[in-house]
């Protein structure tokens, strides 16, 4: 038996315990943003990222027309600054008449409800899975790594387009798809992460004083790989944003006239010869989107857990 | 050593494809509507006994379990049964339109890993200089990039207002090609017929263009920061001090070494690039079977749909085992 | 005189500020010799090779000096040129066996490139099959030579089928197989074990006879450059602070450095007094004082440490870089 | 890659837009109805030149089987290697083909006098036997390769073919059915002897009797047809009679509306059809292309369930039929290509009543009517339909949330949706029902007879019934004419459906098409188009 017990925070007060623990998260806190000032393209990815963030919340209050109200006289108008466009639709309209710029607005929230919600429910699965299958191994490891290497010979899209087709589009729907798949990512993660760090000394000392299993994981593990995660999370978000607006696109995600980006660059399909305006401006509106959650996942990367730099 | 390895490759991807299979069979019967009713169409004058002989034909008065008994039968007899909507066998539909397919996915490939792996490369060794960062900007729009936008960009830009490049199809009519193979920028050149090579080219450019795009860009990054890593280790510098000129050096010495893990990524990637298969042949009309397979999904197609996506799944197992041999060939720690 | 370096120069331009990685070094090298370049890690040592080879990596610049190989400066030969001379002339051989050499390709094929790339039996036979079995041959001999154990076999072996020691054994062929005039020797024995080390630097010794060749041993262990040298070069934050034959800084150091640098080797010598460390850590470079780089550490430093100190000519070839010399110097340092 | 992907985006996004505005503005014409009056004089076209025709349709096909599918793009394709008895001119009136004549001795019984000197493509007689042969494919079960035909419905009640002589085929029918002649053009002869050798491959390797042979070509990518020389002409009411001017005609298959568009424009194909109405105005200002249009034979309408409450409340169908502005959707959404109808018949079609005036749009009454009924507050209202249509089921859903009721759109997939409907599952839908016969029976009867096949408004009116049967079985034309304008009464009244409109067929071809219109049935015939 060794002599020195290190102090485990069970030795501490609880309230102890949470104060240094608080403390350590302000100091990172603290060292974090000093990283980030210092990441020029993090904080541009932040900056629009939270601006988009702002739309998706008050997209309701700011619009300024209805983004699904149909106006039949106003068809097919091109954006302000073009022959024959006005203010009132500054970026035009659609073959219903539905202003395309307050429609762009309400989509901010469609695609980033799908990617948030994605994002967390395959992070709640995959990591309470990773943790269960990484720390007891066994039967329920080797069923679930089986299963999730399944998933994973599954090309991605076929996987989403296949399952949207068959229990049919709709924002839940949509949802569920992308999470069916979407948990593996972060099962491996955690799994293999669970599997590394239960070797450390910590985690036997933490045993050795008679620490219980889900303490063990959630106090002393979890933090430990919390980084990655989130590192992890933010990049599939701008994955999960694609996806559904490819679902969209093809007719089996969010269903016109709801403002879904997919949705509208394939309205716009049919108009591309004679109304660009629509199918454009919904593509820049993700590809603006996307290209702030990966810069700033990739600066969260960079700055938070470099080892995963090979994670592309 | 390198056989053994080899066969262990495939024993194991069998259950993989079997596996697949029954989740595909198990999530298509699990949707509603009625096949028979799809197949006769809106305007239908069918009999109840026809519709009744259908169900027979096609097992869907048996419970699920016999269903899928049925299904994995006749998959591994290689029989993957007739379309409903067009009333031909499934893998005859397949066979037709999967050389349209392979050659669009080679191209785009192809297109991937030429401009990929240069750039990769260039940008490497010219750290931080101006076309590194220029490169490293663009791999990085192509992993944002919406592959349907960018390809509807392509058709607005090159097709529509300049009309350089055809929008649909494989090939235009008037170059009477002979069909030998089913691929055509091969036909053509099989049979000597040069302006059926340009016409199938011109048709190629946009669909691979779009569908190698975001391959090519995770290739370009994958290559550039493995090509990093590589080119601080000794064996590099040993291999200037050899003597060798520095073109050698990077493509034959730090090439080879940096290709190992970009090997693994473009195994993965191949999954990309079959799911935008399937977005790609339908914005450019592309008669493959990613077009195929998403109108049969609106005609709940059941066969046809099933069939295909076996297919792509399995394609994406077959890119894996040999991306998997590919990387013993590369890798001499493996092979042994 | 074989080699002739002087006032040699790298300097590394950083954002924060410029590293003088290789600071006025000048030392001479004769046919045959073996000259010590020794220095705790980090400088400057490595960078001085590499800059003989024009192989300092970005971003990294040779800004002055010449090195003068045979009377003519190899910093005004063409890269074209230059590359030529690499492997033929100059060699070169590394700290870690382990990563020097290609882990994808087959070691015979390495060592073969080399005589490849040099047009050794270039003329001799046109044809390319028998040419390469000529190659082949040679360097099946040439592996004999540095003491790899059936080397037909091993010929076609990958360089992680090999152990440290026949790495740097391949490593060494390498660099033989064009027959250089100087063997530029990089920490050769440093990763390797004990007992390996001694039969690496044996190999080398056996083959500075056999060959004439010149050898600049780089090391950081003033034991193995005392033993194996004639000559020692002593650095310190990227200048050379002291030079001499082998025995004269061995039995009477000057500078305050190397008589630091010797009382740190452990002696099983009992007579000798007991370990003396350095105080202090080796600066940054990117943080020197002035004058003298190892002011902050001397116990002796002085107020005209702070001045910049040329490198003092003293007799018997001796040089020292300290002002406690100034006065038994021949004159104004070059 | 510090600050370079933004700065790549607002070069990547000005380059971009730098083009666009070339084709962006498009000045909104008027959009004038092509009323197509320059007839092409039908003798004018050179045979024997060596040119392509090049159709662009808008789906692929299904098969190449004449008897296997229940498609009219399919059948476009078909119809141009085989011939029927009889064919429609482009007007929709029925004319012989392969048949030189037929008599209708009793009601039940049609004697067709079969063509001389017909051939098939590979050079054999077209005779009795084949046309015997083609209709036992079709209505036998299992005869089709083991298979019963999709088709066989459209023979409705088509007993048995019978051979009177060697240039006489007899149809003999379970009960009289006026519209045989109409539904015929719908069948193509197939050669008994062929199909004998090659079973199922007629699918892939078709041969008929029709102005142009199989040359090649897959139903998902391309179909390659050349001129059969040895072609007896086709129908002598179709001139000009003789092999088909072109000698290549290929069907390319671009789903993409604005590829078909960009494809005419361009010169890549010669004619397209399914133009929606927002292109006229683009493919008119090019001087290459000419826009035609004809009257549809697809009738569009809201069908209610008029089982279901409120539904079941004949004054809130009717209030929705006020309340919907179709004269309005005619003319925004189809920018004019379209007739509004009053009724449930085609506005040019067989016995149409012209007593019944439109419910118009009155949103007024319509609120009246609900306030009636009990619904002043409205209700939940959700309108099924296809993906095609759902422009005209959105606006109609924002003109119902005018008057309160509040309107929803859900979009199905046609085959997942057909069977919630047959089950009186939903409340309402629009869609569409083609009647290229123009007869009322094969619109009436199979959408408003109690439990028809296509009865989505699960409308049960024992009277309507007996009209229709009687309908069914009256020999007499004026007799016919009578029924089916009590039935139209009928079913104003009762307003199980919104009645909607009747859309324009707009096609389209390069102005150096010759001899070439849009059919009232959609169908692209090719035997007589040339180029100029």
């Amino acid at each position: 038996m060794s002599q020195i017990q290190p102090i485990s925070p069970d030795k501490m007060s609880k309230r102890d315990y949470y104060l240094t623990r608080l403390r350590l998260t302000g100091k990172n806190f603290k060292e974090f943003m000093g990283k980030m000032s210092r990441n020029p393209s993090g904080m541009f990815g932040l900056i629009i990222f939270l601006f988009f963030v702002f739309l998706a919340i008050a997209g309701p209050y700011i619009v300024p027309k209805d983004p699904m109200a149909i106006s039949l006289t106003d068809r097919l108008l091109p954006p302000f600054w073009m022959e024959g466009g006005s203010r009132e639709h500054l970026l035009g309209t659609d073959q219903l008449g539905m202003d395309l710029f307050s429609r762009i607005i309400a989509g901010t929230r469609i695609s980033l409800l799908i990617g948030v919600l994605t994002v967390s429910i395959s992070i709640v699965i995959g990591t309470v899975l990773g943790l269960l299958a990484g720390y007891y191994r066994g039967i329920l490891d080797t069923v679930l790594a089986r299963f999730a290497d399944l998933l994973l010979s599954f090309p991605w899209l076929i996987f989403a387009i296949f399952t949207m087709a068959v229990i049919g589009p709709g924002f839940y729907n949509l949802v569920f798809a992308l999470t069916f798949k979407g948990w593996v990512g972060f099962f491996r993660l955690v799994r293999g992460d669970v599997m590394a760090e239960k070797t450390k000394e910590y985690v036997d000392a933490a045993k050795a004083l008679g620490q219980s299993d889900l303490n063990i994981m959630a106090r002393e593990i979890m933090p430990n790989i919390l980084n990655s995660i989130i590192v992890l999370g933010t990049l599939r978000m701008g994955f999960m944003i694609i996806m559904e607006a490819s679902l969209s696109f093809l007719g089996l995600g969010i269903q016109y006239p709801e403002p879904a980006w997919g949705s509208i660059v394939n309205i716009g399909r049919d108009h591309m010869l004679s109304a660009w305006w629509i199918s454009t401006f919904a593509g820049v509106a993700i590809l603006v989107l996307v290209l702030a959650i990966n810069m700033l996942g990739e600066s969260l990367r960079d700055i938070l857990d470099p080892r995963l730099r090979r994670i592309e | 050593m390198q056989l053994a390895r080899i066969i262990e490759r495939i024993l194991i991807a069998i259950p993989v494809i079997i596996g697949i299979g029954i989740i595909i069979f198990l999530i298509m019967r699990l949707t509603p509507g009625d096949p028979i009713d799809i197949m006769m169409g809106q305007a239908g004058h069918v009999s109840e006994r026809e519709v009744e002989l259908l169900r027979e034909q096609w097992h869907l008065d048996e419970s699920l379990g016999v269903q899928l008994g049925y299904f994995l039968k006749d998959l591994v007899q290689g029989d993957m049964g007739t379309s409903f909507t067009k009333g031909r066998p499934v893998w005859d539909l397949i066979k037709q339109a999967l050389p349209a397919t392979v050659e669009l996915a080679f191209f785009g490939a192809f297109f991937a890993l030429l401009v990929a792996i240069p750039i990769g490369v260039i940008s490497a060794v010219k750290q931080n200089s101006l076309i590194d960062k220029i490169s490293m900007a663009g791999a990085f729009f192509g992993i944002c990039m919406p592959i349907f936008w960018l390809g509807i960009l392509l058709i607005i830009i090159f097709s529509i207002n300049l009309g350089w490049l055809p929008t649909y199809g494989r090939i235009s009519y008037d170059v009477n090609l002979q069909q030998v193979t089913g691929f055509y920028v091969l036909d053509s050149i099989i049979t000597g017929n040069w302006p059926a090579l340009v016409s199938a080219i011109k048709h190629l450019i946009m669909p691979s263009i779009t569908l190698g795009f975001p391959m090519a860009a995770i290739v370009a990054r994958v290559m550039r920061s493995s090509m990093l890593e590589v080119l601080r280790n000794d064996y590099v510098v040993m291999a200037r001090a050899k003597g060798l000129r520095e073109y050698t050096v990077i493509v034959k010495h730090a090439m080879r070494n940096a290709m190992i893990p970009t090997v693994t990524v473009i195994g993965l990637e191949v999954g990309m690039l079959l799911g935008g298969n399937m977005i790609v042949e339908t914005v450019f009309s592309w008669p493959g079977l990613g077009r195929l397979v998403v109108s049969s999904i609106f005609v709940r197609d059941y066969p046809l749909v099933q069939g295909v996506v076996i297919i792509y799944a399995f394609t994406f197992v077959a890119a894996n085992l040999i991306v998997d041999i590919l990387y013993t060939y590369l890798n001499p720690k493996i092979s042994m | 005189m074989l080699l002739e370096v002087n006032n040699l120069q790298t300097y590394f331009e950083l954002s924060r500020g410029t590293v003088k990685a290789v600071d006025q070094v000048s030392f001479k090298l004769d046919q045959g010799e073996i000259m010590g370049l020794v220095g705790e890690s980090g400088c400057g040592k490595s960078m001085t090779l590499l800059s003989l080879l024009r192989l300092v990596p970005t971003p990294g610049k040779i800004v002055g000096g010449e090195i003068l190989f045979e009377g003519q400066d190899l910093l005004k030969k063409s890269s074209r040129e230059m590359t030529k001379m690499r492997g033929k002339d100059l060699a070169m051989i590394f700290q870690d066996p382990m990563t020097s050499l290609n882990p994808v390709f087959k070691v015979g094929e390495q060592i073969r490139e080399s005589l490849h790339i040099h047009g050794y039996f270039q003329e001799s036979y046109s044809g390319g099959s028998r040419r390469l079995k000529a190659e082949k041959e040679r360097v099946i001999e040439l592996m004999e030579e540095v003491g790899i154990p059936s080397p037909m076999d091993r010929y076609y072996e990958y360089p992680h089928q090999f152990s440290g020691g026949m790495q740097q054994r391949a490593v060494i062929a390498i660099a033989l197989s064009c027959e250089p005039k100087i063997l530029l020797a990089d920490e050769p024995t440093t990763a390797l074990d004990v007992t390996i080390q001694a039969q690496i630097l044996s190999l080398m010794e056996k083959i500075n006879q056999s060959r004439g060749m010149a050898i600049i041993l780089v090391t950081h262990d003033l034991g193995v450059a005392a033993e194996f040298c004639q000559r020692i070069c002593v650095m310190y934050a990227g200048q050379i602070i002291e030079q001499g034959q082998t025995d004269d800084i061995i039995e009477e150091p000057l500078h305050p450095y190397t008589q630091g640098l010797l009382n740190s080797i452990p002696r099983l010598v009992p007579d000798k007094p007991r370990l003396q460390p350095i105080r202090g850590t080796v600066p940054s470079l990117l943080e020197l004082p002035e004058g003298c780089n190892f002011m902050p550490r001397c116990d002796r430093a002085m107020e005209e440490c702070r001045l910049p100190q040329p490198l003092l000519e003293l007799q018997n070839g001796r040089r020292v870089r300290c002002v406690l010399y100034q006065a038994q110097a021949k004159g104004e340092g070059e | 890659m510090k600050k370079a992907p933004w700065l790549l985006l607002v070069l990547f996004l000005v380059v971009t837009l730098c083009f666009f505005p070339v084709t962006g503005c498009q000045p909104t014409e008027d959009p004038a109805v092509d009323d197509d009056e320059v007839v092409d004089d039908p003798n004018d076209v050179a045979v024997g030149e060596d040119y392509t025709i090049v159709v662009g349709l808008s789906q692929t096909i299904l098969t190449l089987d004449p008897a296997n599918h229940r498609d009219r793009v399919t059948e476009t394709v078909i119809r141009n290697m085989y011939d029927g008895l009889v064919t429609r001119t482009p007007d929709g009136v029925i004319v012989p083909e392969i048949a030189e004549s037929w008599d209708n001795p009793e009601p039940t019984i049609w004697d067709f006098t079969i063509r001389e000197g017909v051939k098939f493509h590979d050079g054999s007689d077209l005779t009795v036997e084949d046309v015997k042969f083609t209709f036992d494919r079709i209505i036998g079960e299992g005869a089709m390769e083991g298979e019963t035909s999709p088709r066989k419905g459209l023979l409705g009640p088509l007993e048995a073919v019978e051979i009177v002589d060697d240039r006489t085929v007899r149809f003999i029918l379970e009960e009289p059915w006026p519209i045989l002649l109409a539904m015929l053009p719908h069948q193509q002869i197939v050669s008994k002897a062929y199909l004998e050798e090659v079973g199922s491959d007629i699918a892939v390797q078709p041969m008929g009797a029709g102005p142009f042979k199989f040359v090649e070509g897959t139903i998902d990518d391309r179909i390659v047809l050349e001129r059969f020389d040895d072609y007896y002409g086709g129908s002598p009411d179709l001139p000009p009679v003789g092999p088909a001017p072109a000698a290549r005609v290929i069907f390319e298959f671009m789903p993409e509306v604005s590829t078909r568009v960009a494809a005419l424009q361009g010169g890549d194909v010669h004619i397209i059809h399914n133009v929606p109405p927002d292109m006229v105005a683009t493919l008119e200002a090019d001087p290459n292309v000419v826009v035609k249009t004809v009257e549809g034979t697809r009738m569009h309408m809201f069908e209610m369930n008029v089982e279901m409450a409120p539904l079941n409340d004949v004054r809130v169908r009717q209030a929705i039929n006020y309340a919907i502005d179709m004269d309005a959707i005619v003319d925004n959404i189809l920018l004019g290509y379209g007739t509004t109808v009053a009724g449930p018949l085609l506005p040019h079609g067989f016995a149409l009543n012209t007593d019944l005036q439109p419910y118009g749009y009155d949103p007024d009454r319509a609120i009246e009517l609900l306030t009636e009924a009990g619904y002043a507050d409205g209700f939940e209202l959700v309108i099924d339909t296809e993906d095609e249509l759902k422009d005209v089921a959105y606006a109609a859903a924002s003109m119902l949330e005018a008057i309160g009721i509040q309107a929803s759109v859900r979009i199905w997939d046609w085959g997942v949706l057909r069977d919630q409907l047959l089950a009186g599952e939903r409340m309402m839908v629009f869609g569409n029902w083609g009647n290229s016969t123009l007869d009322p029976s094969d619109l009436l009867v199979p959408k408003l007879r109690s439990n028809d096949r296509g009865n989505y408004s699960q409308y049960a009116n024992p009277e309507l019934d007996a009209l229709l049967d009687a309908a069914e079985i009256a020999v007499e034309r004026d007799e016919r004419i009578s029924l089916y304008y009590e039935a139209q009464e009928i079913i104003y009244n009762d307003a199980p459906w919104v009645f909607g409109y009747v859309g324009m067929e707009i096609e389209a071809c390069r102005s150096n098409v010759t001899n070439w219109r849009p059919s009232t049935d959609s169908r692209i015939n090719l035997h007589r188009v040339g180029l100029e």
